[in-house]
């Protein structure tokens, strides 16, 4: 059986062994082209993840027991007949399911996203209101985690073996091993119970109208209005759920930085640089640095994602009214288009995320190209 | 909007803060059901009449300023007082009334099924007849329901409102209500967003008694977070959801109403073809027997009262807790040893959320703990709320266990529900030929007791039959809380529906 | 760094300890060497004889753990016990590097232009202009076709001949006194091969460059380097000028590893391999450590290491039975 | 969900990096190569072996260690830290130290199972598609996408929302969202012993492409999935008790320890509800990756930085 | 004495994403007779383990045949190799990866003994394998990794051995070992080609290790073959150009040392072949003609594809650039 599709299997073979292109004479062909085929696979790669999301939730969810009916009626009115066929009608639980499944398919193509059952709002715009929430926790998260994951994480591996590479790993690995819920009680019973130093949860004082809603993250949009006294209580609600948020997400990536820098630290290429006569420093910065992000930008992309679904619990304890909390509630009340909003959204984000990756490695590493 | 309230923000003055836990699915009085859509509509509209702060013996008037009941107990007339306005600065009319019960009850809404019997009609621009086709002594009660909320028919229909017969496909108001308020109550919606926070102030143009706070705030907060919040006794600040165990160690400065309008209740399943372990008498009466109400009520803090009969402590009707029941374990096995089932274990139904503060599973394993202690085995299957609710309406679950709450606060209003006949015991499969006639009679008379007196000792011979002759077990009651900080007045618990009515709280 | 007379590079009684799993793991021991001014000296043995840690201990690259004793004196300088600072003045315009293989040493996320230039602005204080200028120049010496565009390419668009040769370049740019390239052909076709050998000889002429050039074919030794030292188990063997020690072998170690490889192009005859494998690091006999494979051994090989002393001029032998070696294999 | 996200272990073998030629990995030196293996700090495996087995004899010894019945009420609700309840008692009454060690008979083997469960499903399917190739693995790799592009807590959530929390539903909808890690990694193994010389050299020698599969692909496949799944039984602890906080996991009234915190959360000023259950889960999960590390250096000397 | 193996018009081409199309072998004629060394020399990249692979079976040809003892050689695919067809075997480059690490060797010796042995003989056979490659029968018990890359080797011609093949094809089989281990490995095969009169095709870019074992030599560049004969004929009297530099870059152990001579130009990428003579980008001698393409032919005592072969054989075979003496 071996190589039954032998192009496929060589292409490894061509690019471990570059060897042969000489500048000028056999650069691959034009980027345009590339690119073009590049994106378009993208495109169409993306389209089939996203059907096969939304057959995959709406399967889910016909499995299921329960009737929306059940969570949207009082029990007295679900007692009468006529009051719950009326509601059927209304949101097409009467026709068959692939009636359903096309109708909800033919609207998604008009980029209507339907009407959650259990908000009553249209998915799209309470996607629109939950999604910032949700961005504002996991991006500051993100680039807090990242800086201080490449910072601790190199750091370690320099000190391989040193009572500084110890404690960084094992406070990774114990950070690693704490649940986030549990982290999130702790840190809400120190600082708010204990020392009533932060906030108990939701995005703003109730004392404070939200800003209006531009990008729909308060602190920036706080900042667009010119309201700093919001913008700081915003921000002050937004200390404890990236604290944690930033303390797992950095547990989980500081080993990878620091075996992703260690791998690099052990090349020739680093050996050589300081055969030149380069100080510690540059060769830090310019060199290992740089080398190693390749690898931090893949696990980097991978933890965004796992970020996103860490949120869930974060927000359930923070009253954070996001994606997290969204999801939760449209799972438990069985509502099919909000779960499938969720579900469509997280595809595209994970795409996207899957995206700026590739792309970012093609501006790291110049031999990766976009093939 | 404004950025004004950013300076004046610790005065705590202008400002009510409402901690709950939400999902507010629409402000519409014809679709909303959950509690704090109740809250937040009865603030937004009037109604024809309602209840005066925690006292629900007797509606009072709103915007009708009397009203008559015939004598047959089926037909009503209210008579509108003529200086309410809406909140645009029209007058409150009969018209307006009329368009905003037949919409109610063509919407098809949660709440259609209690008004269907209902038919409303303008006899003049200030007087509206209500007629029940049934006999039915509680409409004034079930008008003075937020749902019931009176809508200007003028701006309704501007928005897409429809009251004809076929209102529930073609009514096009529902979502515009969550923007703006088309009713006449002391307050009018702000900003609305379903899951994290809704803004409420005042209507410069309420024809009553203006509300002390011009805005109010509710936040969507868990029930930790709320105790969190009101152990920091913040300013001008309530909670709604603090119940049971989580009221304790709050500080006492703190201002606490409530009062039991919840009841929790096993349902078995009444035919043998379902299960013949809950079909057996013996086995239910020593279930009975073997559980603690004592210790259930525990579970609860302060607030959970052991069960007597059925109805909560709250309405008229309700046994004394002098009758409460007892664990009597001896009674309890003796019982098991007589069902000759009691080697056979049942599944227990309930929904795994929490509510009134008590996660529901505690419960449910506190029931099954004492009744293992009389031998009888009973294994637990917590359900989402959706699919719990789906099975049980099926009418094929043997045994269930869910909290109730009455669809408006007389307690009569349960009889006909849980007599055979009724939606409940329908599900239960409790026929009128597997129930007690004696039971039967007494939920009969109930219904057709016109004197109020009369119809609480009706209520109380029927409860007491029911303990030993019904397939339901009631555990315990458990009350509503308003939390308030210190510095507010008027914050006091309603077992009216709408929890608390806002516009009553003011700073001291 | 002045010009000194006498040897550029004096190494003398060197020994070096890795921190192994189980213990410090000696690898390179007693260990002398000299480079002189303008000379190609070869290191030859079989793979894990320390050529490589030899050249590392030169620029203290040596991994964390390892110990150095002895002396090693550059243009008059002592590296032993060097601190950070002065090692890194010694690397890059003192002591420069070229290692096997070019596309592990040379950065691939770099351009070659940084990597020409980052250390000459540090290591010779040049402008970046002045910098860019040395570096076409530099790339122009190594033959590397069109320079300037050469610059902005990274690593993997050359090919592995142009990538040593960059290598070579990156090395040079400081003008280093002493060049050591760590097998920098192993990796390359023998037609590549042939090139950077014919530069490095260039360079050495042109710019009176020292070159210590480790290898493992004999051949390639034979054609470029003036002296030799053939080492095992991290110790010389003998050293001496190329052609003698090739033609003459002194040592029975020397010997067998021409016997075993193929003749090139003179009559065909069978090849004949060592028995036996290496003895690895912290498994040494405790004689001479070639003992055990062997075919000359006697007693007095087991009783303890053999010195290493001279024997002749210019050569030295680290073996107590010294055979005649001549009705031996070549 | 806490824990390394499963992809990561997947993807992570670093992007191939020329193998270490620096310092004498060659062929000539075998036994090097071993001693290098063995760079350990013992110590830390062993701690986790002992916490492990520790749990392990508290799981398997429950009964006899347990001051109270877990099930029952034996003291009063809230109690807070004793001499007669060490760590308190919860909201019935029960004694938390008892149904914390009853606890580790419910974390502990659901996690393994959940591990083996997706080990074998994933990595029979990655396996299947790694050697047929073609359309076989095309499809097998979308479904994997599909499966990563759902944060792996909605979908488990959606999953045991559907079904009714249960134990089994969280095991199941926890299999769903693990399956494709598994799957990818022992492909990529495939993949690449489907190259290797010593598959071609097997099957010019006249071994059937079945016998192959046998004796060349699956021994030489299983490494990594191992060293994945032992660093992954972790990961399902902490998922398991994330979907029980979230009321999503074994049915009460199961001891299980994020049920145990959930139930604490709701009042802090009872802290030993919440916190002393984390602590278990913390110790059990530290000990899981710890030994998965030291699986992962034993297994995989390759990877023997990234600790 | 009739050919073992033919390789007619060989062609190998490879599509990678985003490349054009490879052509690693363009047309190669090739034949090996029982008890026959052909040596395959060219530099890396030219094609040499393409061809193998193809020859072995282990992949398809895109064009051309590959016939073993005159049946068509079948690629592996779902179905298992046909018994005749085992007695062509292959040794591959990797000593380390050509052996099973979690088997025995003993148990993957046994895979390749012919069905026909059977019972106790089996077990004996795989003792006399080791021994013929000069390991002990108690190797057989053991693990691949407890070996040397020399031992492992060995061990893989003995699995080779197993199934009595007549021809063997090893891909650059040494080129991963020291020196002392080549030389041990080399003498083994040569020795073995001998006592069992099989035919070995041995790729290897050592043209010196080559030169040592080979009774014929085929040079290959870029995808073709541009000379081949004799070995010792074609070393002492190369006719192509390339032929000539590759012999010159030998660098050689002498009393006389002189620096190997250069060859201009690298082996251009096989996704961009040079028209005409592939080899006229280096060529020293390149003249108009060589725009065309030339074929293998019998030219100047060689079978040579170069244009000006005749002429060339005149000058002496030295394209020296710069191998100045020393
Ligand atoms: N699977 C493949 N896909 C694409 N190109 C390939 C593939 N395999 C080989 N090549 C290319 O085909 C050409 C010939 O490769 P081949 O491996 O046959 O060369 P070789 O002579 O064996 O080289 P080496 O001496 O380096 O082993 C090379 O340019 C190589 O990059
Ligand atoms: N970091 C290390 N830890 C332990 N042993 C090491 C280390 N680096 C090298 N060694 C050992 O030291 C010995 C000498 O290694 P070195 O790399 O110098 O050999 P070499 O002569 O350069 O071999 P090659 O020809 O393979 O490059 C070898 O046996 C090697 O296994
Ligand atoms: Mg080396
Ligand atoms: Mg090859």
């Amino acid at each position: 059986m071996t190589e039954p599709h032998l192009p496929d299997g060589g292409a490894a073979i061509a690019t471990a062994d570059p060897d042969q292109q000489v500048p000028g004479r056999s650069e691959p062909p034009g980027p345009s082209r590339n690119l073009l085929r590049f994106v378009g696979k993208k495109v169409a790669i993306t389209a089939g993840l996203l059907l096969g999301v939304t057959i995959l939730t709406f399967l889910l969810v016909q499995a299921v027991p329960g009737d929306p009916t059940t969570t949207n009626l009082s029990e007295t009115a679900q007692k009468d007949p006529s009051v719950v066929a009326a509601y059927r009608a209304k949101w097409g639980l009467d026709k068959s399911l692939p009636v359903q499944y096309f109708t909800y398919l033919n609207h998604l193509l008009h980029g209507d996203l339907g009407t959650s059952q259990s908000t009553g709002n249209p998915v799209a715009s309470d996607l629109g209101k939950y999604v910032p929430a949700t961005l504002e926790l996991a991006i500051p998260a993100m680039i807090l985690a990242l800086a201080i994951s490449v910072g601790l994480g190199l750091w370690a591996a320099v000190r391989k073996d040193k009572p500084a590479d110890h404690a960084i790993r094992g406070v990774a690995l114990v950070g690693l091993s704490t649940p986030s819920f549990w982290l999130a009680i702790v840190v809400l019973y120190i600082f708010f119970y204990k020392l009533g130093w932060a906030p108990n949860g939701g995005r703003l004082s109730a004392r404070y109208t939200p800003p209006e809603h531009v990008t729909g993250m308060y602190t920036v949009d706080a900042l667009l209005q010119g309201r700093p006294i919001a913008f700081q209580d915003a921000l002050w609600h937004l200390m404890l759920p990236v604290l944690v948020l930033t303390a797992l997400t950095v547990s989980v990536l500081i080993r990878f930085v620091r075996s992703a820098m260690l791998e690099v630290l052990d090349q020739d290429y680093i050996k050589a640089a300081y055969a030149k006569g380069l100080s510690r420093r540059t060769v830090l910065r310019r060199h290992v640095l740089r080398a190693g992000l390749v690898q931090v930008v893949t696990v980097a992309g991978l933890a965004f994602a796992s970020l996103l679904s860490g949120t869930v619990l974060i927000e359930q304890i923070y009253s954070w009214p996001g994606l997290g909390q969204y999801a939760y509630r449209s799972a438990l009340n069985l509502d099919l288009p909000a779960i499938m909003g969720v579900g469509l959204f997280v595809a595209l984000v994970y795409t996207l995320v899957n995206l700026i990756i590739d792309i970012l490695y093609g501006v790291i590493d110049p031999r990766i190209r976009l093939s | 909007a404004c950025s004004s309230e950013d300076s004046g923000g610790n005065g705590g003055s202008s400002t009510l803060t409402v901690d709950t836990s939400f999902v507010v699915k629409s402000l519409d009085p014809g679709a909303v059901y959950e509690p704090t859509g109740n809250v937040i509509v009865h603030a937004l509209y009037d109604t024809l009449v309602t209840f005066d702060g925690s006292d629900i013996s007797k509606p009072v008037p709103d915007l009708a300023k009397s009203y008559t009941a015939a004598p047959d107990g089926k037909s009503f007339t209210f008579v509108l007082r003529d200086d309410a306005v809406f909140n645009d600065g029209s007058k409150v009319t009969a018209a307006d009334v009329v368009f905003s019960l037949n919409r109610l009850k063509n919407l098809k809404g949660s709440a259609a099924a209690i008004v269907k019997d209902l038919s409303a009609s303008a006899t003049d621009e200030h007087t509206v007849v209500v007629t029940s086709a049934v006999l039915n002594p509680n409409v004034p009660t079930i008008l003075a329901e937020p749902y019931a909320g009176i809508l200007s028919a003028k701006l309704a229909k501007q928005h897409g409102g429809e009251d004809g017969p076929d209102a529930s496909k073609t009514d096009k108001l529902g979502s515009y209500l969550n923007t703006a308020t088309v009713g006449s109550g002391p307050y009018r919606i702000e900003s609305f967003d379903a899951a994290s926070r809704i803004v409420l102030t005042a209507n410069d143009k309420y024809w009553g008694n203006k509300p002390a706070f011009k805005r109010v705030v509710f936040q969507n907060m868990d029930v930790q977070n709320q105790k969190l919040t009101m152990s920091k006794q913040p300013k001008s600040e309530i909670a709604l959801d603090l119940a049971g165990d989580s009221l304790s160690g709050l500080p006492g400065a703190l201002q606490q109403s409530g009062s039991a309008d919840s009841y929790y209740q096993l349902r078995l399943h009444a035919d043998p073809a379902v299960s013949e372990v809950t079909s057996n008498r013996d086995w239910v009466n020593a279930l009975q027997a073997a559980l603690d109400y004592k210790g259930l009520a525990a579970l609860f803090g302060s607030s959970g009262v052991p069960a007597a009969g059925i109805v909560p402590t709250a309405y008229a009707g309700a046994l004394p807790e002098s009758e409460a029941q007892t664990q009597d374990l001896a009674k309890a096995k003796s019982l098991a040893e007589q069902s000759g089932v009691a080697s056979k274990s049942v599944k227990l139904l309930y929904p795994a959320i929490t509510f009134g503060g008590v996660d529901l599973g505690t419960i449910a394993a506190k029931v099954q703990s004492d009744a293992a202690k009389a031998g009888l085995k009973i294994e637990l299957d917590p359900a989402p709320i959706a699919s719990f609710l789906d099975q049980r309406r099926g009418g094929k679950v043997a045994f269930s266990f869910s909290p109730q709450l009455l669809d408006y606060p007389v307690a009569a209003s349960v009889v006909a529900d849980l007599m055979p006949g009724g939606g409940t015991a329908q599900a239960a499969g409790w026929t009128a030929d597997r129930a007690d006639p004696a039971t039967v009679a007494a939920a009969n008379k109930v219904l057709t007791a016109l004197d109020a007196k009369e119809q609480v000792a009706a209520l109380q011979d029927w409860q007491r039959l029911m303990i030993n002759h019904s397939p339901y077990i009631t555990l315990v009651y458990n009350s509503g809380t308003v939390v308030a900080s210190a510095d507010l007045k008027g914050a006091v618990y309603t077992a009216a529906g709408w929890v608390v009515d806002i516009a009553d709280i003011s700073s001291r | 760094m002045s010009a000194v007379n006498g040897p550029l590079l004096q190494v003398s009684g060197l020994s070096v300890t890795l921190r192994g799993s189980d213990g410090p793991l000696p690898v390179i021991k007693d260990l002398d060497l000299q480079v002189n001014p303008g000379e190609i000296v070869g290191i030859a043995g079989e793979s894990g004889s320390g050529k490589s840690l030899t050249a590392l201990t030169l620029l203290n690259l040596l991994p964390p753990g390892a110990t150095v004793t002895g002396s090693m004196r550059f243009a008059g300088t002592e590296l032993t016990g060097l601190d950070r600072r002065g090692w890194q003045r010694t690397r890059g315009s003192g002591i420069a590097m070229v290692f096997q293989d070019a596309s592990a040493a040379l950065h691939p996320m770099l351009t070659v232009g940084v990597q020409l230039t980052e250390h000459m602005r540090s290591g010779l204080g040049l402008s970046r202009a002045a910098a860019r200028a040395r570096a076409i120049e530099l790339l122009e010496q190594v033959r590397i076709p069109q320079p300037e565009r050469a610059l902005r390419s990274y690593p993997h668009q050359f090919s592995g001949g142009m990538r040593q040769r960059v290598a070579i370049a990156i090395a040079l740019a400081c003008r280093p006194q002493l060049l050591i390239a760590d097998e920098p052909t192993t990796a390359l076709d023998v037609t590549v091969q042939a090139g950077i050998l014919a530069l490095l000889d260039e360079l050495r002429r042109d710019n009176d460059l020292a070159v210590l050039f480790i290898t493992h074919d004999l051949g390639v030794l034979s054609s470029l380097t003036r002296r030799a030292y053939v080492f095992y188990a991290g110790r010389v063997m003998e050293s001496g000028s190329t052609v003698q020690v090739l033609t003459d072998p002194a040592h029975p170690y020397t010997a067998a590893l021409l016997a075993a490889r193929p003749h090139g192009l003179s009559a065909t005859r069978t090849l004949r391999a060592i028995p036996g494998a290496p003895v690895l690091p912290g498994q040494e006999p405790p004689g001479c450590p070639f003992e055990p494979r062997c075919t000359f051994a006697l007693d007095a090989c087991r009783a303890g290491v053999p010195p290493h002393e001279p024997i002749a001029h210019g050569r030295t032998l680290a073996c107590v039975i010294s055979p005649d070696l001549s009705g031996a294999d070549r | 969900m806490t824990g390394v996200p499963s992809t990561l272990a997947a993807d992570s073998a670093p992007p191939a990096l020329p193998a270490r030629r620096w310092f004498g990995l060659r062929p000539g030196a075998p036994r090097a190569e071993r001693v290098a293996r063995r760079r350990h700090s013992r110590g830390l495996t062993v701690a986790a072996c002992v916490i492990l087995a520790a749990w392990a004899l508290v799981a398997v010894f429950a009964p006899l260690l347990a001051p109270h019945d877990p099930l029952a009420q034996s003291g009063p609700y809230y109690a807070s830290p004793s001499a007669a309840h060490w760590f308190g008692t919860d909201q019935l009454g029960r004694d938390i130290l008892s149904r914390i060690l009853y606890g580790a008979r419910l974390s502990l083997p659901l996690a393994v199972v959940i591990v083996a469960l997706a080990l074998l499903i994933g990595g029979g399917l990655g396996l299947i598609a790694g050697y047929i190739g073609r359309w076989v693995d095309e499809s097998l790799m979308r479904l994997t996408d599909l499966v990563f592009a759902f944060p792996p807590i909605i979908l488990a959530m959606v999953v045991t929302a559907a079904f009714g929390p249960s134990a089994r539903n969280a095991v199941l909808a926890l299999v769903l969202v693990s399956w494709p890690t598994y799957a990818r990694v022992v492909r990529s193994a495939v993949l690449s012993i489907r190259s290797s010389d010593f598959l071609h050299a097997s099957r010019l020698l006249g071994v059937g492409p079945w016998q192959a599969l046998r004796r060349d692909v699956v021994p030489n496949s299983v490494g990594p999935s191992v060293v994945l799944a032992s660093l992954e039984l972790g990961n399902a602890v902490l998922m398991l008790a994330s979907l029980s906080f979230l009321g999503l996991g074994p049915r009460p009234p199961a001891p299980e320890w994020g049920a145990m915190i959930a139930a604490g959360s709701n009042d802090l000023s009872k802290w030993w509800v919440s916190i002393i259950p984390g602590i278990a889960i913390l110790t059990a999960v530290l000990a899981f990756n710890l030994l998965g590390d030291a699986v992962r250096d034993w297994l995989d000397p390759r990877a023997r930085n990234a600790r | 004495m009739s050919d073992l193996l033919t390789v007619e018009d060989l062609r190998v081409e490879y599509r990678p994403r985003g490349r054009g199309v490879v052509r690693a072998v363009t047309g190669v004629d090739l034949a090996v007779a029982a008890g026959e060394v052909v040596g395959l020399v060219g530099e890396s990249g030219c094609g040499k383990s393409s061809l193998a692979r193809v020859v072995a079976g282990l992949a398809a040809p895109s064009g051309g045949r590959v016939l073993f003892a005159g049946e068509p050689v079948v690629p592996l695919a779902w179905r298992k190799r046909p018994a005749a067809q085992t007695r062509l075997q292959m040794i591959f480059q990797d000593p380390g990866g050509s052996l099973n690490p979690r088997r025995t060797v003993g148990a993957q010796l046994l895979d390749g003994v012919p069905a026909g042995v059977t019972g106790s003989d089996r077990r004996a056979r795989v003792a006399e394998l080791l021994e013929r490659v000069g390991m002990s029968a108690a190797a057989g018990e053991r693990f691949p990794h407890e070996f040397s890359g020399g031992q492992r080797q060995r061990l893989a011609i003995a699995r080779a051995l197993a199934a009595e093949p007549e021809l063997i094809i090893a891909d650059e089989p040494v080129t991963a070992l020291d020196a002392s281990a080549q030389a041990q490995v080399v003498s083994l095969l040569l020795s073995l080609v001998r006592e069992l009169d099989m035919g070995l095709l041995f790729i290897s870019h050592d043209l010196a290790l080559v030169h040592e074992i080979a009774d014929r030599t085929a040079v290959m560049y870029l995808g073709t073959i541009v000379e081949t004969g004799p070995t010792r004929r074609l070393m002492a009297e190369p006719r192509h150009p390339y032929t000539q530099a590759l012999v010159g870059a030998i660098p050689q152990v002498s009393a006389e040392p002189r620096l190997p001579s250069v060859l201009r130009g690298e082996v251009p990428d096989p996704s961009h072949i040079p028209s005409g003579c592939r080899f006229r980008p280096r060529c020293p001698y390149a003249v108009e003609i060589c725009r065309t393409e030339p074929v293998l032919r019998a030219a100047a005592g060689s079978l040579v594809a170069c244009h000006r072969a005749e002429e060339l054989a005149a000058v002496p075979a030295d394209v020296t650039q710069n191998g100045e003496s020393r």
